[in-house]
């Protein structure tokens, strides 16, 4: 047994976070924050030539070919680093659905843009409040064209294509639902940016007016598809969210160390060192529960679904709450925009919800379970 | 048991109800009835302009500062007339925002410690807001550790001269006068070398620069003292007992009770009775009503809490550090609650600008807002220790620096 | 306003506490834990001579007729000391029953006979595990006699009477059910002593073979009977919860004064001080709940579902939280069967349950808040 | 990453197995699997007995204490041998549970400090189970302050004699032999007065009273010393150097990983899925569902943190104090998941008989036993402790007492 990620990759964990702490440094991080940039176009094409953008796409698209581990390690990094670029949407999303249902035509002609670092892609997936859900989706795909409206859409405005669940049939069933992709710089798209509580990262209203769409995979398996690749992203993104629960913690760790009150750091009060030890508590739950999900992704392994939830929910929960406390163990200086404990907070509360809240997560976690369970 | 008026109180709550009925600016309580944590406005007005007309008229007709005496631009109210007053206020009391600091804290304080010409000629423009005031404690160095500031005062003659940076210091971008808590003895321990003083905000040397915070807004601000003078005569209390005095200050603040506490319940409430989740209305969710009792009893808890320490105080008996519970309490609910709210509302959460959120972004505005709730005016920590000192009676934390002169106490954890 | 109780009824509470504290120390409580008495029958007279047995009973029906209020005074002082004695079932539950469904002749039958410590009453609603419901009520009432299995039911073992839940009708809707009174020592009933976690009060399985049993109130109106008599009972139990709580959290005070660890008090460690904070917290919320249930009670108000199920749900959540956390102030002594910690450990469990769960409660309450908020 | 055996691991596994197969005590297999915290019983056998038998199998065998030496009674072989043993012991390393603190702090103290012709003789009887021994170090007055002890041992020519009291000594009622860690300086600072000696629990003197729990069992003892004499040749360490000799018992404490620390989790999954509530399913009420997917992934998030453990220990590192995690998480989440489980039985909760109670009064003994998790071996607050100062490098608590004679240490908080 080895439950560990290999040397390389490790090696590769410290390639990227050195890259990203000289690239991305929370001055860089900041450009974005405060709308002078709506993402970093410097750090993405850095990326895309490190490799980091392809990792996990085949070297016949392009990609290093590497795997699905060596993504977590870049996800944990990029996580870190709050890295204000679209890498969640094009490469969790975007390049995975493509990889899971494309054709190779599709393939050949998006995972090496994706690669290199000249297209970012997304997943058009809600349509208002609520979690996935089939029912939920009422953007029409008819004769080739797609109608109706999407939002939120991560990275939506920047983005220069989508993946777009649309309905196609009208039995009532999951077999209604199809896959596109939409060149969102041509005709029949209108994007507008919303304001979200991460400002590092973008969200969008997209609306398809016969928009021209190219179906991705079989028609009617697009729930299948979007069910899959949520649970991937749900695995990519829970190393993103351990990656700011560990830097938060070590942000509050830190201040604990450097901060005097009454004559002797903060960090030799008890309840400081306390709130602390809870932080590294839920943060190394839910690292070991993402390191599963790795696992399971990387494998391809039946246990994927229950993995996945389980990374999602446990790493969804540590990020918000050492985002939280490290504010409080910062007492007011958290709170001032100058101290970056905020761009940790937005970022734990903003990653919470994109691919379906936490409640989204529990329920499946459970239905899963009980699955498995009954099989 | 009851929650009835006495004869009395109901004849002060129909004259108070009638003069408000007659006289609030009605245009804006709809605005000020919805304003929740971290989102409060009313389009096309000044705040600040509309509360300063609102006290002014209340101030007029003898409305202001309930519970001063009469000289000094109050009522002589008992305490529990005060808290009828807010009851009937009600939204309107939110116009006071900006002057809880100066009625709650400075005023009591000068009460306590100024001369009586001087109290004569600074209180009553300070009860009826044509005066604001703030409070300048806070220090960066400083954080729970009030005691620990550093901002200098050096007598040269009759003056004072005053040199240093405070921080947090609410409203001080549109404060007329301040009470300032100083060090001027660096050589004793670091309760014994404190003075305090008031301030003309407009004085020579003093830059008042806002902070932005994590929320974005600026509620609060730094304020650089660059050889301030301040004349001996604006000294409260006696030199090197600023200690003391600040304990009046943060003893008054305490006793503003019945202001509420916002733990988001109400509104989060609300939205679960009107949203639709995937599945179903969400208030017949299992999970959506296990959360909504547990925060339920917490709100009400908090409510009658209330009610009985106004039930006290009607009774002459004083409110003691009991009421640390609401503060803390709602701090960390009212960040709960935001976020779930935001749960609620799936990926679409996320979403802030009030054109595009769900209940114009009210619960985004509350769940950037609410780390500062844990933090300002005690943070959960020194509320637990007060709790713990002075409800339970246990032992106060052990101190390192309590009888090592100030200037020998360590600045820096690591070297 | 005065949201607080009378000086009249603080004296009560005093002269209550006194009472208990000499006539039910610790030592008597465990009498019962150990087994060797069913109950405190001494304590049980001694309740009656203080007329604390009676105490909202109206003169007419032997009681001191002074009401609710006082009740719930005397309720707290009978959580504080842990008292082991069947005053919840036989006051707040038989009698309560009768008070609102009785006619005048049962009134004067039984009520005496309460107020005097000479009847021991108690409810048999539930039929194994499950939470109030008219569903689960199986117990048959044909021709004047009950056939059926009620389990559990507090004290049960000890008790002379019993209102009981039983099925009159097969409509499927709440009027199928009728409340009766039965002789305990008659025929037709077999009792069985039941084990459970708190051992300072009995629970019993009883078994009704054509016992002979008496209409309470009418019949078809049962359900609703039952639902105001939970309420009532809610509030007074909601008393003894935070009874009970106040004394666990002054228990772990004191321990946490008296205690030296690393040459100081264990409650100079901010990790005692601040659990005991938060104890102190909680037992607090409760408290000012169970006042308004208390009003609500006393004025027969609108409000009293709602106030009942908020004081019943504080109430569970404090004295369970106080319970258990005193445990841990007092580390591994409070873990020994010699310390009390325990007795308030396994009250605080149990009383969590016997009206019903915490998670029926929740429940319960925001039915209750919604259908406010509808009207 | 992968879950797989080396070759190597997999011949080990493989011979294990087998021989587990063939001689491991079946009857007991389906009760030693059901055994949950505060329930294990086997019918109408003496557990001891089953398990001294099985230990003693195992010893002839070669399966005994594998991480050994063998001239000890071990098998000399790897950490990681050693969990795949444990993984494929399953259920019967529940019958290990008397010997753990022989074979993983007792053993490991001797190794380390006794002479060497003492460890030829005594460790081999503790492997094989045939000589039980227990750790005598916690006393009434000491608690989580275990140097704060007063148990004397003074000097008479050759030998020791010990007075006072231990207490919370598992297991001393059918003990041969204990560590016993002693005051014998007084008058220097706690840490520096202390001496670790190993004894026969048969000495003239020694007397064990068993302790009854909070849940009415009694797993453990208290133990008096009365002028009981111990040769200088069984003292382990120099003199008043016994607090690093306990410092290296304690840390083979936690080296002791893999043993599994008990949820709850499960056994509340199961029930849930079998337990049909009012309105249906519990496992389809959202409510319950929630609150099962929050445990589910702390009871996975333990796993496979204990697996990452297992991986580090066998690239050959050590593991840290990052696994007093399992202790702290585990033992609060037990005492919650068993009311949880009463809860959902209602009025019926409360019933703890094995015949009355929903599947057989298991999650009512849990939580009843559960307060002693959260004490025993370290309480949640040293364990918080340990992982804010080890793990995360922050300052220790201020040891008043560190440069205090013993003797002039208060023993009281309040007169």
């Amino acid at each position: 047994m080895n439950f560990d990620f290999s040397d390389e990759q490790k090696q590769m964990r410290d390639e990227a976070r050195k890259f990203l702490s000289e690239q991305c440094p929370p001055k860089a991080v900041r450009e974005v924050l405060d709308g002078k940039a709506p993402y970093d176009k410097a750090l993405w094409k850095g990326l895309a030539e490190m490799g980091f953008l392809g990792v996990a796409i085949p070297e016949q698209f392009g990609g290093a070919g590497a795997g699905h581990l060596e993504l977590c390690v870049i996800a944990e990094e990029m996580g870190r680093a709050l890295a204000p670029v679209p890498f969640s949407s094009t490469v969790y999303l975007a390049a995975e659905a493509i990889l899971i249902a494309g054709s190779d035509a599709q393939k050949q002609k998006w995972l090496p843009k994706i690669a290199s670092g000249d297209a970012i892609g997304t997943l058009a997936l809600f349509e208002g409040h609520g979690n996935p859900s089939p029912k939920a989706v009422k953007v029409t795909a008819n004769g080739g064209v797609l109608n109706g409206v999407k939002k939120p859409v991560a990275d939506g405005a920047i983005a220069d294509f989508a993946v777009v669940a649309a309905r196609t049939g009208s039995s009532g069933r999951e077999s209604d639902f199809s896959l596109f992709i939409v060149d969102l710089k041509a005709g029949g798209v209108e994007v507008k940016s919303l304001t979200n509580i991460d400002l590092t990262r973008g969200q969008a209203e997209i609306t398809f007016k016969d928009a021209k769409a190219e179906p991705l995979g079989t028609t009617g398996e697009g729930w299948s598809v979007i069910t899959q690749v949520l649970d991937r992203a749900a695995v990519l993104m829970a190393f993103e969210q351990v990656g700011g629960a560990d830097r938060a913690l070590e942000m509050g760790r830190d201040y604990a160390l450097d901060r005097i009150a009454f004559g002797r750091p903060i960090g030799s009060f008890q309840a400081v060192k306390h709130m602390l030890a809870d932080m590294y508590v839920s943060a190394t739950l839910a690292r070991s529960n993402c390191y599963y999900g790795a696992w399971a992704l990387s494998t391809n392994a039946g246990e994927l679904p229950e993995a996945a939830a389980a990374a999602r929910i446990s790493a969804t929960q540590a990020f918000q709450h050492c985002a939280k406390n490290n504010i409080q163990v910062h007492g007011g200086m958290g709170f001032t925009w100058e101290f970056d404990c905020h761009m940790y907070y937005r970022r734990a509360n903003a990653v919470a919800l994109g691919l379906g809240s936490l409640s989204y997560w529990e329920d499946a976690l459970i239905d899963r379970m009980r699955k498995k369970n009954a099989a | 048991m009851n929650f009835d008026d006495t004869p009395q109180e109901g004849a002060f709550r129909a004259e108070a109800k009638a003069w408000i009925a007659a006289n609030a600016p009605k245009q804006y309580e709809e605005e000020l009835r919805k304003a929740s944590l971290g989102r409060f406005q009313l389009k096309g007005a000044n705040i600040l302009e509309v509360a300063k007309a609102w006290q002014k008229k209340k101030a007029d007709a003898g409305w202001a500062c309930l519970h001063w005496p009469k000289e000094y631009g109050g009522r002589g109210s008992s305490p529990i007339e005060r808290v009828i007053w807010q009851q009937e206020e009600g939204p309107f009391g939110r116009l006071s925002s900006m002057f809880i600091i100066g009625h709650g804290m400075c005023g009591p304080t000068m009460m306590a410690f100024a001369g009586e010409e001087q109290k004569r000629s600074y209180l009553p423009p300070l009860a009826s807001g044509e005066k604001i005031w703030c409070q300048l404690f806070s220090e960066p160095a400083g954080g729970s550790d009030v005691a620990g500031l550093r901002t200098r005062a050096e007598k040269h003659g009759d003056e004072w001269v005053i040199n240093g940076q405070k921080i947090w210091t609410s409203g001080a971008h549109y404060s007329d006068y301040g009470i300032l808590l100083t060090r001027t003895d660096p050589d004793v321990p670091k309760h014994k070398g404190l003075t305090m003083f008031f301030l003309d905000m407009k004085s020579p040397g003093v830059e008042v620069r806002p902070i932005k915070q994590a929320s974005g807004a600026s509620d609060f601000n730094e304020v650089y003292f660059t050889d301030v003078r301040i004349p001996d005569s604006q000294r409260l209390g006696t030199v090197n007992d600023g200690w003391n005095v600040s304990l009046t200050t943060l003893m008054n603040e305490r006793m503003s009770i019945g202001a509420g506490v916002s733990t988001g319940f109400p509104e989060l409430f609300d939205f679960c009775n009107s949203l639709m989740l995937e599945d179903g209305p969400a208030i017949e969710n299992r999970a959506v009503r296990s959360k909504l009792a547990n925060w339920a009893v917490k709100a009400s808890g908090l409510k009658y809490t209330s009610m009985r320490a106004i039930s006290a105080l009607s009774k002459g008996e004083r409110p003691g550090p009991e009421n640390s519970i609401g503060k803390l309490v709602a701090g960390s609910m009212i960040q709960d609650v935001a976020a779930y709210a935001l749960d609620l509302q799936g990926a679409a959460g996320a979403l802030s600008g009030i054109e595009d959120a769900e209940v114009a972004g009210k619960f985004q505005a509350m769940l950037l807002r609410a780390p500062g709730t844990r933090v300002e005016g005690g943070t959960d920590e020194i509320m637990r220790n007060i709790i713990a000192e002075r409800v339970l009676g246990l032992p106060g934390d052990i101190r390192v620096d309590k009888d090592v002169p100030f200037n020998k106490i360590p600045t820096k954890g690591r070297n």
